[in-house]
């Protein structure tokens, strides 16, 4: 059975309300969309960090996203084929996109068609753990008074574990 | 006609601006591991000796995820980045 | 932290994009959503069922939804309170339709906004389960030549498991 | 003033259809449990017998989920129904 899959990186916002649309059909049951958003986050400030001041807090203002062009979207490609060969899926849409990003902006969709939900879940959590650890994008994230490259998460590591297979 | 393979080496991210430059190119005369190209990166300036050396280091080579121990062709094309955090 | 949550029942189509709208917020990276649709389905022709002819096979119409006026709400909103307490999340939507929906129609959306991706996921999965097992609804399958109620599923009832916890 | 606590019996899905009725009342003079309830509708007519008999039966006392042991006051609302099948 063949898997309609789009994946793409851009600059520009997307319209998950769209990207829905290109995904149903009529012999999927089940459509299961993951919408990732820049989040408001705090943190002490960088000159009194031992602070617990509620004043003396950094809030951020924006992530960068800077990725490697032609990687990326090889990497992105190859994914969610191997999502296609595990789960039974008909329509697999990816879209990162890269910039500065103000909190609120929309970072990444990953949206999943299948017959039945079980397989649309699976595929969607598989990819987001697969993006945040295989795919060549790093963000930056730019404070009200510093910017600092955001460090990978164990947990993210840790995640890919549940995709093992036995060899 | 001897063509020269240039190898071309890109950094990202933190990487990139601890190295304050985006890409170097080194002509190669034949294969290395990816371990010896780090050491000839490293040899030319201090300054890129303790970019390459402060963080954890992914390699691609031809846009393919690689390790310390993989082959690097004269003309391969090879990028150098800390560990990646899109999604 | 308080949970928004929305519980509603409906005979009238509803608008993924508007509950995407209601649920992102500032404080949350992640958007979770599942939409379950009338998907089409085949079967062998009542009045021939042994036969593999490909040309004596009854196809779906509709789906005819059900439900316990009251208690479907009631319960809706149990479930939902019960993910809010066990996962960290900020927006909760559930919306069901009930009457005859045809091929194609959109039947239930959940819809989760959490601070990040894990808690979204999960209690998204686990209200599916839960609203497969445990809420008043019926399903009842139109096909072109006869009506049959649909049975539940030993595989819906088994995915229950997954979400117990030691006593 | 003597009220009299109608207890409302509620079908629904293929049970509804099996026992072509939505709904029926009884009067209870004491609490039963849903099995000996379940046994009273029987006793009205084969119908409702073989409608109960032929299919996994699940109970709501008021709207909660109950099982055959669950006890049954006068004036309760009690659902019968087939395993459900929503989402």
């Amino acid at each position: 059975m063949m898997t309609w899959i789009n994946c793409r990186i851009q600059v520009e916002d997307f319209s998950l309300a769209a990207e829905y649309q290109t995904l149903v059909r009529q012999d999927c049951g089940a459509v299961v969309l993951f919408s990732g958003l820049v989040r408001d986050q705090f943190r002490p400030d960088s000159v009194s960090s031992n602070s617990i001041d509620p004043n003396n807090i950094d809030q951020l203002q924006a992530l960068e996203l800077e990725h490697y062009p032609g990687m990326t979207e090889r990497s992105i490609s190859t994914i969610a084929e191997q999502a296609a060969r595990r789960f039974d899926l008909r329509a697999v849409s990816i879209i990162h996109r890269v910039g500065v990003l103000p909190v609120g902006e929309q970072i990444v969709l990953v949206g999943i068609a299948a017959p039945h939900r079980r397989d649309a879940f699976a595929a969607c959590e598989m990819l987001m753990d697969y993006l945040k650890n295989e795919v060549p994008l790093w963000k930056k994230a730019h404070f009200r008074q510093s910017a600092e490259w955001v460090e990978a998460k164990a947990a993210d590591k840790n995640a890919l574990q549940r995709w093992e297979q036995p060899k | 006609m001897v063509q020269t393979l240039v190898t071309q080496v890109l950094f990202f991210a933190s990487l990139r601006e601890a190295m304050k430059i985006g890409s170097l190119k080194l002509t190669l005369t034949k294969p290395v591991t990816v371990q010896n190209l780090l050491m000839m990166i490293a040899g030319q300036s201090d300054r890129f000796a303790a970019a390459l050396a402060e963080r954890e280091l992914l390699v691609a080579i031809n846009e393919q995820l690689a390790d310390q121990h993989s082959m690097v062709q004269p003309g391969d094309t090879i990028a150098l980045f800390p560990p990646v955090t899109g999604g």
